[in-house]
This record gives structure tokens, sequence and C-alpha cells, in this order.
């Protein structure tokens, strides 16, 4: 049962990234005109002296191989995807847009998987806590807290937040990922300064998320609450925090590790447009700029590394479930 | 010497809330239980006794009140203790055997640590080792190898499942144990394998055994007293023979002999009618408008639990009154 | 038959106070739409058609931005067309989710394999990202243009939990006895299963329309929006762009988001609240 | 030459796993029974869950195809038969289901239960004609048709809605009707009205049954003949109060034995001993299943025991029995 579990998961790892590589190679072949007239129009348009234009030209022109047959450009394009050779960057050229992509990276990680953790634990706490009869009766104050927080798109929430706590109160930079001009070096100062500027982003990421994992939780946890096995649990005469934990907590997770390998796709495409308000160097804001000078290629990759990341994310989540629910390891 | 009661019940009341309305679901219910000793309580569904075997553990939530004169178990009165007393009380005096064993077991933990936790939550000084043999010691006297403590209930059969739960009832050695239609999920092979498990293993504890359940003929098999409820009320209690025997009350004849009985073919008559709903109970004598001998006296006063003979009592106007 | 069923659902529709709030916010913002017009004209939407940056005054009640557009007669016209776009995308993506859900489940055999799979597939990818390579593509994108592409990435949440609603339906008795009945698989589908999953289906309308909404911002807030027309999220794309925020021009950027968080607490509400419908269990729980 | 109403020949079914590899499971193995088309009968099948019984049900039914054998209603296989034959045969088999509540859509009052099958088969023109045979039919079942109809089925008690589906069978004047537990979710006391119910469908309306249950008393009850099965093999067959009477197959033993009598004077005798490793589907099919839980366990109960027929007409798959008539059937591997 294992083994069988293992392959499925990995088979759709790879099924997803092959898919989000096809609509790549295939969508901008079905829009009117063909890819490289698209950079050369705006490079024109935009009256752009740039030097070395015959150089990229026939670089992508080699690149793409306009007469070979569209099945070995193709098969060429999905296995420079699969080793992350995603092409040359138009602005920066020559520098290859994996390298750039590589430079923006950690800092999405950073903020990302940061408080996207933060608000995934806090969220399943509390909404856990609210759907238990015992907790106390305040508790049920928050939902209704909760509820319009987790309606609201991170990056709209991003904007009041700047507004409110950076622009009229100065208490947090305005945005960027570090006080502008000072030398990346290891020392306390530094970090510091990275959290002083990371602190808005991450807020508006976790107080965007923590409502819908809260209620998601909820949900499952009402069910969990109806269930036999907690009516015997309590009957045993176990403690309140034993059978909060170890019977109601610990299976109202299961669906809700489902509900978060569902939802990484949302997270990450919300988190990415909160580097956009708040120009964090990650590559939200790497795509932001290549759109603005329709860095085309640049574009290309970082769709499909949000794809990756999630269809990483996924697969961790995967690999991870199975140590939860015993029913599927054994 | 007569054996002394272990489970003293005095006018117990489960009231719940239903369209705004307070319903008892348990209306003044009494009776003891003695040591040692097997008390069947039998009645359709919708009859009260799952919510009384609940109420004796206190487990009923608010909406859902509990009230009682009395609910004494070797002296204490379970009513008077605190939240913390209570929980103490639970499962090393009363524990429970659950009547759907399919979803009593926590599906994501092994059974070894589903007893333990018993254990650790009302006796602190025991080390491992003791627990993991007095695990393996209680699977044995259900008929379990100990390898099933390393199991997850997903891998263990409907019946070892139910074995479980009884071995999980006896882990503190309780005096009372309460067994909530222990059987009604499995086959029949398999529910007399259970039932011949539990009698071994209350004879060993000599703990008092309340047994709840529908099937008249399983009560036969393993009861010493059989109690007949009916619309949250006790109509009829009295020892098993006796009562096959002689059944006092109306409604214990319709259901004896609505029975299929073994030997002959004869035409089946099942009872008429069916249980009232507590929202539109019929006044007076609740089983009036489905008893063949109910007169104009039963359609207003309430008949009460009153002594037929030493032993036995009944809640009909017909049954004689016993004098000492 | 059906109109004791309905005179029920809505009997617990008016009593549901998420519902009715939600309704209300709705309608207060479609109104916005509707009535607007007759107050404000909505040509002082286009571009250069006001002094630019001006406070807000009696003259111009939400102040103009940079482009030289009267913010309010922007807002009159954009939160119609943010409206009608995450309506299409979502009645689309929704249709397209409970026929793939019905069918997988119903027919199982290859079909089944074949949609979860792609379900799944889908799922792992964030829309956004197809969202930003289409609309890098296509220049030119307009309002039903995008509502179909956002539609053609919104369908999966619909279909995966349609398709687990509907494999639990079909194994009841009361199927088998509609086939003992004689009825045909169509019928069976159509009178038989769907009254049991529209709930379902209709609490997966508003999340999709509330997601596609989403989706259709996000693109906006990164300049891929429509040219042309005004929408809320290009409002909020041009006024990042001129780094409003910073010039304090808060009358240029404030009204499009709090439209927006209006609308998505709105369709939150009636969303949870038909979720409720649809799962009694939740519903006792309040 | 008229065909009996329905033949199950040699009837095998294997769920998942292909046939050649040994994954999956057999539920039910080369089961043979037919029902005359000129008297009608009460077949009870009897057996633990996991005996293949449902299985059976759903195979005569038509809700899934047999993996291996054929199933002839009046000698022909569904397959075979032309669309009006496939809607006669639609109509002449009907079933009982287990749960009364389940079989009734949440969504409509009861009445559609029993309108649907009146207008798909064609049995009333009109909505006057169909509202009578329905408030005849609900009669006949002993319910006061005012009390049931345009109320919805969670404002009715399980016994009303049983009954109301043997009334629905009685609408449509099948010659078949599979009852898979018809009575198992009802109250015991409930439970003899519903039984009396289905007898009368022999015994007045002359329509055939076939009772599938766990409870070996009921089925004694009612039915003429009884199929005891295990683990998807026939243990033994034949007249019902002869099986329950004087039973031959130790498992048929152990069965009877294990009904609790309503009599504290029949205690169980002896004890039963579950074999430790005790699994609900049985892997190794080989020889008689039953060999590990016998007390009687012979040598030959390696090889699988063939049907042998005891003088009362009874027949027995258990080498116990061998030195009685010759074996009818062919003996297995």
């Amino acid at each position: 049962m294992k083994s069988r579990y293992l392959v499925r998961r990995i088979g759709m790892f790879f099924a997803v990234i092959i898919v989000a590589a096809t609509l790549n190679f295939a969508i901008p072949r079905l829009a009117p005109g063909d890819p490289i007239g698209a950079v050369l129009e705006v490079l024109i348009s935009r009256g752009q002296a740039v030097d070395g234009v015959e150089s990229i030209i026939a670089s992508y022109r080699e690149r793409f191989g306009l007469n070979d047959p569209i099945a070995t450009q193709y098969l060429r394009y999905i296995t420079n995807s699969l080793t992350l050779d995603l092409g040359y960057s138009v602005t920066f050229f020559p520098q290859k847009v994996e390298d750039t992509l590589m430079d923006a990276l950690p800092w999405t990680i950073g903020l990302l998987a940061v408080s996207t953790l933060i608000a995934f634990g806090l969220g399943t706490f509390l909404g856990a806590l609210v759907a238990w009869p015992r907790a106390p009766r305040a508790l049920q104050g928050l939902v209704p807290l909760l509820m319009p927080l987790s309606a609201v798109p991170y990056y709209l929430l991003a904007l009041i937040l700047i507004y409110v706590l950076a622009f009229t109160l100065k208490i947090f930079p305005l945005g960027g990922a570090y006080t502008p001009a000072t030398k990346a070096e290891v020392s306390v100062g530094y970090v510091l300064d990275i959290i002083n500027h990371a602190v808005l982003p991450a807020l508006s990421i976790v107080l965007a998320q923590v409502g819908f994992w809260a209620l998601g939780m909820r949900g499952t946890m009402v069910t969990v609450v109806g269930e036999d096995y907690l009516a015997l649990a309590e009957a045993k005469g176990l403690s309140n925090r034993r059978i909060f934990f170890s019977y109601a907590m610990r299976n109202a997770l299961l669906p809700q590790v489902t509900s978060l390998a569902i939802a990484l796709g949302g997270v990450v495409s919300g988190s990415v447009l909160v580097e956009v308000v708040f120009n964090y160097p990650g590559i939200g804001w790497l795509l932001y700029n290549a759109l603005q000078s329709s860095d085309y290629f640049v574009v290309q990759g970082v769709s499909f590394f949000l794809v990756l990341s999630v269809a990483l994310a996924v697969l961790i989540v995967d690999l991870v479930y199975p140590r939860l629910d015993p029913r599927i390891s054994r | 010497m007569t054996p002394r009661p272990v489970l003293q019940v005095e006018n117990m009341r489960v009231c719940y809330r239903k369209q705004g309305r307070a319903l008892a679901a348990v209306d003044g219910v009494s009776f003891e239980l003695y040591e040692g000793e097997r008390l069947g309580i039998i009645g359709e569904s919708g009859s009260g006794k799952s919510t009384l075997a609940w109420a004796l553990m206190r487990l009923h939530k608010p909406p859902t009140t509990t009230e009682a004169e009395g609910v004494v178990l070797n002296g204490v009165n379970l009513l008077a203790l605190n939240d913390e007393q209570m929980r103490q009380t639970r499962w090393s005096q009363i524990s429970l055997i659950p009547q759907g064993a399919m979803n009593s077991l926590n599906p994501v933990m092994k059974i070894r640590h589903q007893m333990a936790d018993a254990i650790k939550s009302h006796e602190s000084g025991w080390s491992s080792n003791r627990i993991t043999d007095h695990i393996g010691s209680l699977l044995g006297r259900v008929g379990l190898p100990a390898s099933v403590a390393d199991m997850y209930p997903h891998e263990l059969s409907g019946g070892m499942k139910q074995r479980v739960c009884i071995a999980l009832g006896i882990v503190l050695e309780p005096k009372v144990i309460i067994a909530d239609e222990p059987t009604s999920a499995l086959d029949v092979v398999v529910q007399r394998v259970v039932i011949q498990t539990m009698n071994e293993v209350q004879q060993q504890l000599k703990s008092a055994m309340i047994i709840i359940g529908h099937d008249m003929g399983l009560m036969a098999q393993c009861v010493d007293r059989l109690a007949v409820m009916y619309a949250g009320r006790i109509v009829e209690i009295a020892p098993v023979r006796s009562f096959f025997r002689d059944p006092q009350h109306p409604y214990s004849r319709l259901l004896i002999s609505s029975l299929p009985s073994p030997e002959e073919k004869r035409e089946l008559k099942g009872i008429p009618g069916m249980q009232p709903s507590l929202l539109d109970l019929p006044s007076g004598c609740a089983f009036h408008p489905r008893c063949p001998l109910a007169y104009e006296h039963c359609t207003r006063t309430t008949p009460d639990l009153h002594k037929v003979d030493e032993q036995r009592a009944a809640a009909c106007h017909l049954a004689k009154e016993y004098t000492a | 038959m059906l109109k004791h069923r309905i005179r029920s659902i809505l009997k617990y529709a008016i009593h549901n106070p998420k519902l009715v709030t939600g309704v209300c916010l709705l309608l207060g913002l479609v109104l916005i739409g509707a009535v607007g017009p007759w107050f404000v004209d909505s040509e002082k939407a286009r571009p250069i058609s006001v002094p630019t940056n001006k406070q807000p005054s009696a003259q111009y009640p939400l102040g103009t931005d940079s482009g030289g557009r009267d913010v309010l007669s922007v807002m009159v016209v954009a939160t119609p067309q943010t409206l009608r776009m995450g309506i299409m995308a979502g009645l689309v993506g929704v249709l397209i989710g409970t026929s793939l859900g019905l069918i997988s489940a119903y027919y199982g055999g290859l079909a089944d394999t074949l949609i979860s799979g792609v379900t799944d597939t889908m799922l792992t990818i964030p829309p956004l990202a197809v969202l930003l390579v289409v609309a890098a593509s296509f220049r030119a994108l307009n309002i039903e243009m995008m509502a179909l592409i956002i539609a053609s990435l919104s369908w999966m949440n619909s279909t995966r939990a349609l398709r687990a609603q509907v494999l639990s339906l079909k194994e009841l008795p009361y199927i088998h006895m509609s086939r003992l009945s004689g009825l045909s698989d169509i019928r069976i589908i159509a009178e038989e299963i769907l009254p049991n999953i529209l709930p379902l289906a209709a609490a997966h309308f508003v999340g999709a329309v509330s997601g596609a909404i989403l989706a259709g911002i996000g693109l906006e807030v990164l300049g891929l929006g429509p040219q042309d027309t005004p929408t809320l999220g290009m409002t909020i794309y041009w006024a990042m762009l001129y780094s409003a925020l910073i010039r304090g021009m808060w009358w240029w950027w404030m009204p499009p988001i709090l439209v927006l968080i209006v609308l998505f607490i709105g369709l939150f509400l009636i969303s949870t609240a038909l979720d409720e419908f649809a799962n009694p269990r939740l519903r006792k729980a309040q | 030459m008229n065909h009996n109403l329905l033949d199950v020949h040699n009837v095998t079914m294997h769920f998942g796993g292909n046939s050649r590899n040994r994954g999956g499971v057999v539920a039910l193995e080369n089961f043979t029974l037919s029902i005359p088309s000129d008297e009608a009968k009460i077949i009870t099948i009897a057996g633990e869950s996991g005996s293949g019984k449902t299985t059976l049900a759903r195979l005569i039914l038509g809700i899934i195809q047999p993996t291996g054998g054929e199933i002839l209603y009046r000698g022909k296989i569904l397959p075979q038969m032309s669309h009006e034959e496939r809607q006669e045969y639609r109509r002449e088999v009907q079933a009982i289901f287990q749960d009364p509540f389940a079989v009734y859509n949440p969504f409509y009052p009861i009445d559609r239960l029993l309108a649907v099958p009146l207008r798909s088969f064609g049995l009333a023109h009109n909505r006057a004609e169909a509202r009578r045979l329905i408030e005849a039919a609900l009669e006949q079942v002993g319910l006061r048709p005012n009390e049931v109809l345009g109320r919805y089925p969670h404002q009715l008690s399980g016994g009303q809605r049983q009954r109301i589906v043997v009334a629905r069978s009685l609408l449509l004047k099948p010659r078949l009707i599979i009852a898979d537990e018809p009575v198992s979710m009802i109250d015991a006391s409930l439970r003899a009205n519903i039984l009396e119910n289905l007898k009368q469908l022999r015994d007045k309306f002359g329509i055939s049954l076939l009772y599938i249950t766990h409870d070996l008393a009921t089925a004694h009850q009612i039915s003429d003949e009884l199929y005891v099965l295990y683990q998807g093999r026939v243990a033994e067959h034949g007249d019902s109060t002869a099986v329950i009477k004087t039973p031959k197959h130790p498992y048929t033993q152990l069965l009877v034995s294990s009904i609790p009598r309503p009599d504290p004077d029949h205690p169980w005798v002896g004890r039963v001993e579950i074999p430790l490793n005790e699994t609900t589907v049985i892997k190794d099919r080989t020889g008689c299943l039953f060999k590990e839980r016998c007390a009687h366990a012979l040598p030959a109960c390696h090889l699988q025991p063939p049907q042998f027929v005891v003088a009362t007409g009874q027949s027995v798959a258990c080498h116990l029995n061998a030195e009685s008539e010759a074996p009818t059937g062919r003996s297995k591997r």
C-alpha cells in the first residue's frame, strides 16, 4: 500500500510540472504573431537603444530553432524546463532567467514559508479551540472577527497595513527587504533590519490566511466532536487537555492537512502579490518588473517557478500525510 | 446474606430540549444493582435506555439536564461530586462498553495507547512495563493475541474491536460495567463469543453489570434480572426466569409473544402502533394506545412502579398489589 | 411538492444572519453600478476628462486621480465590470465543475480516472501562474476574455467537491430503487441526484465568483487587466504606479479597496451560509 | 417448455484484482439456484456478513454482472433480452432494501416512491387511477393512506416506511422480490407485522420471495427453502424446517446453536472458540473453507467437499456426510 501511494504522488508531481511547462510552451504559440515578434515589437516600440540586439535575436532564433518541427521544439523546451534552463532575460541579457530567479527565491521562500506556517499553525489551533465545547466562551467572539479577515485578499490587506502602520504611524518601513544601500553582511544589525522590513509583509500574509485555516479547522472539529470515539474518551475519564489534543485535534488535522495541499496554489499566488505591494525583492517583485519591461522569458520563468514551488510543497505534504493517518500507511 | 446494592438510582430524570420544549427521555427511573449481578434493560428504540446509561456516568452536556434524588455508587452520591471527582470516578468505579465499537476507538491511535491513557489518567504510579503487561493480560482474557496492542482499529474485525472495548472497560477493574447494546452490529456467532467473553470477565471481577439491548433472546441468555423500559419509564422489573414464565405488564407479554420461536411455525403477531414520540406522549399510561387491556382509568392516571411480589415490580393498574 | 420545498428553503434563508448580511452587502454594490450613473456622469471616468490630483470636494466627492479621472465615476463604472466578470467566470466555472464532477462520479471507470487526474493536476497549478503567461501573450484582454480564461482555471474545486458528494449519493439505496422503478440514468441524475447537490453547487458558485474576482484583481494589480475600461484592480494598479500611497492621495486607492473588501466579505458570508445549508452537521453547531 | 422464473447457474463473483491473479476477493463461488414460474416460494439465503448474500441480491437485480456463470430470467440472460423483455424483467423483479430510511430521496415526500414506478411502467393512465392503486396497496399492508401520503420520510417511523416499500412491490405485481435484510433495522416487536406482509405476498399474490438475512430465527418462520452461505460457498441447502431442526453441516450447527433463545432454560451449550488470527475474508480457498474452525476436521477436508445429498432432500458440503448417497455434483479439485 505504501509504495503504490508514493509512486502515485511522485508521478503526480512530475505530471504537474510537465503540464505547466506545456502550458508555458503552448500559450504563446496560440497568441497572434510569434513570441519573438512580440519581444521585438516591445523593444522597438519603446525605442530603447539596446546594444547587441542582433545577438539577442540570434540566440533566440537558435534557442527556438523556428525551422525545427514543433515536436522537437516542444521536447527541447520540456527538457530545458526540467533542467531549469529557462532561457535568457531580455532586460538583463546575457543573464540567464534561472539565475535572476535564484537570487530572488530566498526572499520569497523566507517570507512565504515562515508566514504560511505561522498562519496554518495559529489558525488551526484557534479554529480547534473555537469549535471545542469546553473552550472559554470568549473565543466565540473571535469567529465574527476571523471571518471577514479571511475573505480579504492578501495584497489589499497589505495596502491597508502600509497606510496605517507604515505611512501614518511610521512604525515599520514602507517597503523593501532591508534599508537601501546597506551592504549585506552577517551581523545582528543586518538581520534585525531584515526582520523589521519583513514584519509588515508577513503580517499581511498571516492575517489574511489565519481566518481561512481557523474556519476550515472549525468545520472539521465540529464533525469530530460528534464522533463516538470522543464520547468514549470522555467516558474513560481522560483529562480535558488529553481529549482535546490526542483525540479531537489529532483526527481533525487530517482533512486540514489535505486542504493545506489544495490551498497552496492560492497561498503562493497571494503572497507573490504581497511582494509587489511592498517592493519586497522576491520573485513577485521580479515578476512585476519583468511585466513592466516585458521581459518575456522571466515572466514564463516566474510562472514555472510558481508551479514548481507549489508542486514541491504539495509533494512534501503528501509525503507527511501517511505519517499522520495510519489507515494509509498500514 | 443478601448481596448489598452496589448502585442505587432514585427517581432519575433526564430532559433534553427539542423545538423549545423540555422532553423527559428518562422520566423518574429508580432501580438497584447488586454486587456481581447482571441487570438487563430492554426497550424499543426511543425508549430512553441509552440515555439512562450515559446519564449514570453524567456524560450528558447542557442543554440536556440530569437530575435524581440519588445515584449512589458504593455509598458515594455521584451527583454530589464536582467535575474533577466525577472524572476520577469514571472508568475507575464505573465503565462503559459502547454500542458502535466500529467507531468508538480512536482511528489514528494504537490500541495500546488507548488503553494506557485510561490507566495513566487515574493511576500515576504505574511503571510503563507494568502497564504493558496489564494490557497484554487483559487482551488475553478477552481471547485476543497481545500483538493486537500494536495494531490500529482499522486492522481489526468487528468482533475483535468489540472485545478490545471489553478489555478497555475492565482495565481499572471497576465496580459497575455498563454495556450499551454491545453486540447490535455483530453476526450471531461473533455476538455469542462477545457475550461469552463479557460474562467470563464479569465473573472473574465480581463487578456488577448493566446490559442494555433490544433482543429478548440475548437478554434471556445473559442477565439475572430484567427491566423493561417504555417511553422513558421502567414498566416492569423481575428476575429473568419469572419474567419469561409469567410477565406482569401487557407490554412484556406482547414483547415475548412477538418473538419467532424455533419450535413451531405459528402465525406471527407483532405489537400494533409504534413507540410514542416524546413530543406528543399519550396521557396517563404511555402504553395505553397499544395496550389490548387498556380501559378508561389507564388513559387518565399514570401507573407507578409498584411491587408485585418480593422480587418483582410492574407499572400497570391491572398488576396485582404485593402485600408483605 | 416543489413549492413546499422552496418555502422551507426561504424560511431557512431569512433566519440565517450570515446570508442576510451577505446579500445586503452585495445588493449595496449592485446599486452603486445600477443607480450610480443617474447621479454621476460616467464620462468623467475616462482619462484626462477632469483636472488631476484634486482633493475630495463638493464638485468631486471622491476627488480626482493623476490620470485625470473622477474617482467617484470610476467607482460607478468599475464596480459592475468587476461583478460582471466575477459572475460570468464563476458561473462557467461551476457549470463545468458540476457537470465534470457528476459525470466522473456517476459513470466512474475511465472517465473518472481521466477527469480526477486532470482535476488534481490543475488544482496544484496556481491559476495566477497560467494567467500570467496568457495575459502576457494576449496583450489586448477585455472583460469577457478574462472571465473565460479565469473560468477555465476555476472549475477544479467544484469538480472535486461535487464528485465526492455524488460518489456518496450514488451508492444510496434510493438510487438503486429509482433504477428498479425504471428510471433511465439521465432521469436519475436530473431528478434524484441534482436536487440533493444543488445547495453544495450553489455554495461553490459563490466561492467560484469570489475566486474569479480574486484572480482577476491579482492580474489587474500587476497591470495585466483591460486597458480600455476602468476596473477596480486597474485603479489600484494606477494608484500604486503613481505611488498615490506615499503622496497621501488616500481618496484614489481607498475606495476601490473598500468596495472590494465589502464584495469579498459579502460573497464569503453567502458561501459559508450555503455551505452550512448543504452540510447539516455544521448547521447544528451554531 | 416454460422456463423457470429464475435460474442462477454456477454463478461466481470476483471483486478487485483480475480473475487470473490471486489478488481480489471471491464474494460468491459456483452458486446455483432456481425458482419455478408456476408455484410461488419463499427461499431464504442465510449467512454472516461477508458470506456473499448481498452480492447475490445485486446480481439477480442486475445491478452488477457476474464474473462467472449466468443468470437466466425466463430462460434468457439479461444481455440477450430485447428492450420489451428487459422492461418486463425490470418490472417483475423488485427489491426491498435493508435501511427503511435510505430508500427514500429526502428531497421528495414518500408519494414519489409509489408514483414513479406506476408512471414508468405505464400501470396507471391518469392521476386518479394512480391514486386509487396507491391507496389500495397501502391498505393491503395495514397503513391508512391519509396518515402517510404527502408526508416526508423523516416524519414516518421505520416500520411505516418499510411497509410502504412492500406496498410499492404490490403495485407493480412483480413475480419475484429480493428482500435484502428487510427487518434487521426494525424493532423486534414490529418485525412480525412486516414478516406477515411478506408471507401474504406469497400466499395472496403468488409472488416468490428471495429472503436474505443473517437471522436464522426469522428465516424459519416464513421460508420454504433455506441456503446457508459461508464465505461465498453453499454450506447446506434444503427444506428450511429440516435444515434448522436437524442441521448437518458443522457451520450450520454452530449458527443454529448460537441463536439466543428467548428462554433462560435453554442456555447456550459449551464454549465457542474463535481462531486467534480471525479475519473476515479467508484467503486460502482450497478444500473446505470451514476447516480452520471445524471441531471434526478430517484429513479429507483439504479436498473441497461436493454437495452430498442427505436422505431428506437436504444437501450438505461436508465430508462428514460422505457415507450418505453418492455426491450429486462432480468432485471439485
